[in-house]
């Protein structure tokens, strides 16, 4: 049985990300997902394979109950219309956030910040002469606002997971309201749902129920609550972490054989 | 009624400087590449871009004929941010003014159905409706014309109708010019597409001048045999051109798939001013129209991507990338 | 994803008393009249009908089964106003507040992208806005779901955004049960209409259960090869049946021809109150089920009905009426 | 010559009133119509094969720029799908009006009053004891809100043409301003065009520059002012009132032969 698992070192912190968030996913099995462009679909994809076949995705171009052939290249890629049960356009694969049937949205992000809001607008303290800009809202705000809940993907690094994030993209539990910007929780805005985890390259965040606050859930195999801290831009709780059960080889060869032979998302 | 096709350079030399333009299609999907190369040679000046970037607002950006860019997304997908956009942005040099993906396509749907606003809850909590990160108003300055965008970015209120509490008022969404590629198109301007719609089903009716690019241009009757397929109405277009692989390097459901290379090449090059430069020279001037442009790619390029059905891509096991 | 193929009693037995149920189609066109006749068997009371009237609406009228009426049209089209719907209004036994078709439209357009209301002028002037003719309080009493009607009937506002002064805010349009009437489904829901989509690609986004009735449930995957045809989502569909002949006597584009004898007589018969319980009788009660309503109808009757290629109905060279 | 014109008595009122609807329809050629169910449905067909080759037609179950191979027995009728450029439903159908594209929109009902108001939900002084129902709005209102200008027909009967509608469903010149309900300009709430004409089963009446009150432009052939003023609720504007051309042997012949030769729509 020890062959069963893969040991660190035989998988890359983003092949263990992944696998770890898709196995997050099954919670969600025979729910609804709208997955965001990047990790996530191939999370999703190697999820639907080992743990949620009934999982229900819809994608933000507007395919409904996609079924992608092979992997896509991004979510834009149409790749995901041939199988889907319908092919809209943008407003289409919105407007089921809005209209309240989404039960997780899955996204990445540039920044994540101990209330779990993300920015993938811009880097800087300058909206108008940003450090780094980035590609902007897309479904990301949409996703933090209307979604049940919320995962998202990222590396974990200093620079990315930060005590508050320059750009309030996705809403996470703590939100600004308008037109002062004063912080609140996201339930202040009539905002239902939150983000439930953040899984990172070294473990899996959660937010604590009282202070809305991240905290360590679980260290990937191998990760030292040093290293984490090490990694994150605020002291962040480590005390509730355990370790997770280790990688599996299948998922490990699902990921590189199956899903992205030709290591199109460069996982590897 | 009128045959509405003309030439590529005809229907780019209705864009006035100073229009507010919107592009179908979406990151690589279905752009209307070979109709900017165009505006790009024509040296449109000016031009406030609404929608998301990619490719198209990309070369814009590149070749200094936009002032402004509202929308909400700026990626060219897996290649990255979009390059000019990034370097100019970061220079300080472009004016952006960021809305959701929501707020986009309600902003659309307001216009598609002839009413001034809608309301929602899309951006509640986020910086979007920070007041510090409003450019609407220089946005509108450069703007030819102005009324063309709204007074205000959004406006608050409390739902009276079902107890939801504070919802933001949005503004439609219009544009001078709004130019999608399509898969095919009818003389009279009856447009079929395939894949993701991404907004051009609302879009061409938001704009006071559409112009319709398409892979192949047929007979107006083929398609009227059955309309339920149709995506543009003819009463909502003003110009056909016919343009194969007007969409290149991104893909055209159902015609062909993305160049990967290319897409590639294109990102790398683009980090820097200079490799701008020469890219545009080197497919863009130098090649001096899209005929031009197809030959200097060629023939045996091409082959390689076009889609294999049903797919309507080229699977990876059948070659693609 | 798992079947959701049931039987039409199965389908309708889901529907409560109380209810505030929509029908896809419109007029003679792709009505659910079989689902509607199995209401009457059923005897659902106390509904609240929002739309279109027509056949559906009209039987559940003359059958007891309605409370109110919310919506635009209240016509059998060439064959009259609605006889049933006529004679109970008249006589002061109906609840109607009357709406605009635009004003439906994006009622239903605003639930279907989540939006709680929009701005529009549509019914500016008229006496759509007469409060003296509000009657939805009376309708929302009557509700099973009180919630699912909004708390007032439009609100006036000064438009913010482009200066078009006045407007009216007019809420979404919810609704407990839609039922639509198709040509062609998936087991898993997926369905694809030809001709006009009448209202039903938004109000299946807009009710907590949908049911569609098809007159054909043909493989899942045959539909999902062009997704771009189809124009309702599995995910908005809870329970699918195969209803041939599901739409008689109205007609169903590309599968048959409205029966225009039997809507005359319908609509002669049901200029009284005994005239309409003997049509009740001899096609609702009497014959059981679909089957025997088919039956009784019988096959050569049915056959002169069947739609004729290219054309999707019978053209009048061809024996149609 | 003689027989190229039919004389009153070989036609009747209704196709009367059908045929020089057709004529009024010119002004239209080229131009975008949104056309309500009835007889403007078939003065539509008429005057496209007649005199307007280029009209373009919109209806408001969704179809754009539609040419029916055969008359449509209503506006729902599934045969004005094949051979339209886009085929959408009735939001999609309206849509036009409100973007303001639609030129012209021509309807039916069952009131007009002097300002050119239209009825077409109840009749009677108690709306929720009508004296008659009718079938309701549909597109009536919104043809009037948002049309730029409007084209009215309806047999002309003392009981239908009135001095004030009893419901006020197709706003013409003077409308209600809510919601207090006073009677105003229509351009007072925003709204532009009004109507251009009524034509009846008894002559051609157009709306007063200043006092935008109906008067009699035409007559039809062998109809008198007296007879019209006593098919007229209320004291209507004769003085202006000149003769119409003839009627057309080959428009009746058309109406007759080609149109509807089944006489579905029992206009003789």
């Amino acid at each position: 049985m020890a062959d069963r698992y893969a040991q660190p070192g035989e998988y890359t912190p983003t092949e263990a990300m992944v696998i770890y968030a898709a196995r997050f996913l099954k919670n969600f099995d025979g729910k609804k997902g709208l997955i965001g462009t990047g990790l996530p679909l191939v999370a999703t994809q190697l999820a639907k394979k080992l743990y949620c076949p009934n999982m229900i995705i819809f994608v933000e171009t507007g395919q409904y109950d996609a079924n992608p052939p092979e992997l896509p290249i991004s979510i834009m890629d149409s790749r995901i219309t041939y199988g889907s049960s319908w092919q809209m356009g943008d407003p289409e694969g919105l407007f089921p956030l809005s209209r309240d049937e989404i039960d997780f949205g899955f996204i990445g992000g540039a920044q994540i910040d101990k209330y779990g809001n993300v920015n993938s607008t811009f880097v800087g303290d300058d909206y108008n002469k940003p450090f780094k800009r980035l590609a902007g809202t897309a479904g990301a705000v949409d996703i933090g606002v209307f979604a049940r809940t919320t995962v998202t993907l990222m590396a974990h690094q200093k620079r990315r997971v930060v005590e508050m994030v320059d750009y309030l993209t996705t809403p996470g539990w703590m939100v600004k309201k308008w037109p002062e910007g004063d912080l609140v929780r996201r339930e202040e805005l009539g905002l239902q749902g939150g983000p439930s985890a953040f899984v990172s390259t070294l473990g899996i965040m959660q937010f604590d129920d009282e202070t809305k606050e991240m905290y360590v859930d679980k260290l990937f195999p191998g990760v030292s609550s040093a290293e984490l801290q090490e990694s994150t831009g605020f002291a962040i709780d480590v005390s509730r972490a355990t370790e997770t059960d280790l990688v599996l080889v299948e998922e490990v060869r699902m990921l590189r054989e199956e899903i992205d032979p030709l290591n199109i998302y460069r996982m590897r | 009624m009128q045959s509405k096709v003309v030439s590529l350079q005809e229907a780019i030399q209705e864009i006035q400087h100073g229009d507010t333009i919107f592009f179908g299609g979406i990151v690589e999907n279905r752009r209307p590449v070979a109709a900017v190369c165009e505006m790009v040679r024509q040296q449109k000046r000016n031009l406030v871009l609404l929608g998301t970037c990619s490719i198209p607002g990309d070369l814009l950006i590149g070749a200094g004929c936009l002032g402004a860019y509202r929308g909400c997304y700026s990626s060219n997908g897996a290649f990255g941010i979009s390059p000019n956009m990034k370097r100019w942005s970061e220079a300080g040099n472009l004016i952006i003014d960021d809305i959701g993906h929501l707020d986009l396509s309600l902003g659309l749907l307001a216009t598609m159905a002839g009413c001034p606003f809608i309301a929602t809850k899309s951006c509640l909590g986020t910086d979007v409706l920070n007041p510090a990160y409003d450019n609407l108003d220089k946005a509108r300055e450069l703007a030819r014309n102005q009324d063309i965008l709204p007074r205000k970015k959004y406006q608050l209120m409390e739902d009276p109708f079902f107890d939801m509490g504070t919802v933001q008022l949005f503004p439609a969404i219009k544009a001078d010019v709004c130019i999608c590629h399509v898969q095919q198109a009818g003389e009279q301007g009856t447009a079929r597409i395939d894949g993701s719609l991404t907004f051009d089903h609302f879009a061409v009716h938001a704009a006071r001048k559409v112009i319709i690019t398409a892979e192949q241009v047929v007979p107006e009757e083929y398609l009227r045999q059955d309309p339920n397929r149709n995506q543009i109405p003819c009463t909502s277009v003003d110009m056909v051109v016919e343009v194969p692989w007007g969409g290149h390097p991104g893909q055209v459901y159902n015609f062909y798939d993305m160049d990967i290379p290319f897409l590639q090449d294109y990102a790398a090059r683009c980090a820097t001013e200079e490799g701008f430069q020469q890219w545009a020279d080197e497919w863009i001037f130098d090649v001096k129209d899209h005929e031009g442009y197809l030959d200097k790619l060629g023939a045996s390029r091409l082959e390689r991507l076009r889609a294999i059905p049903p797919y309507g891509y080229v699977p990876r096991s059948k070659g693609g990338m």
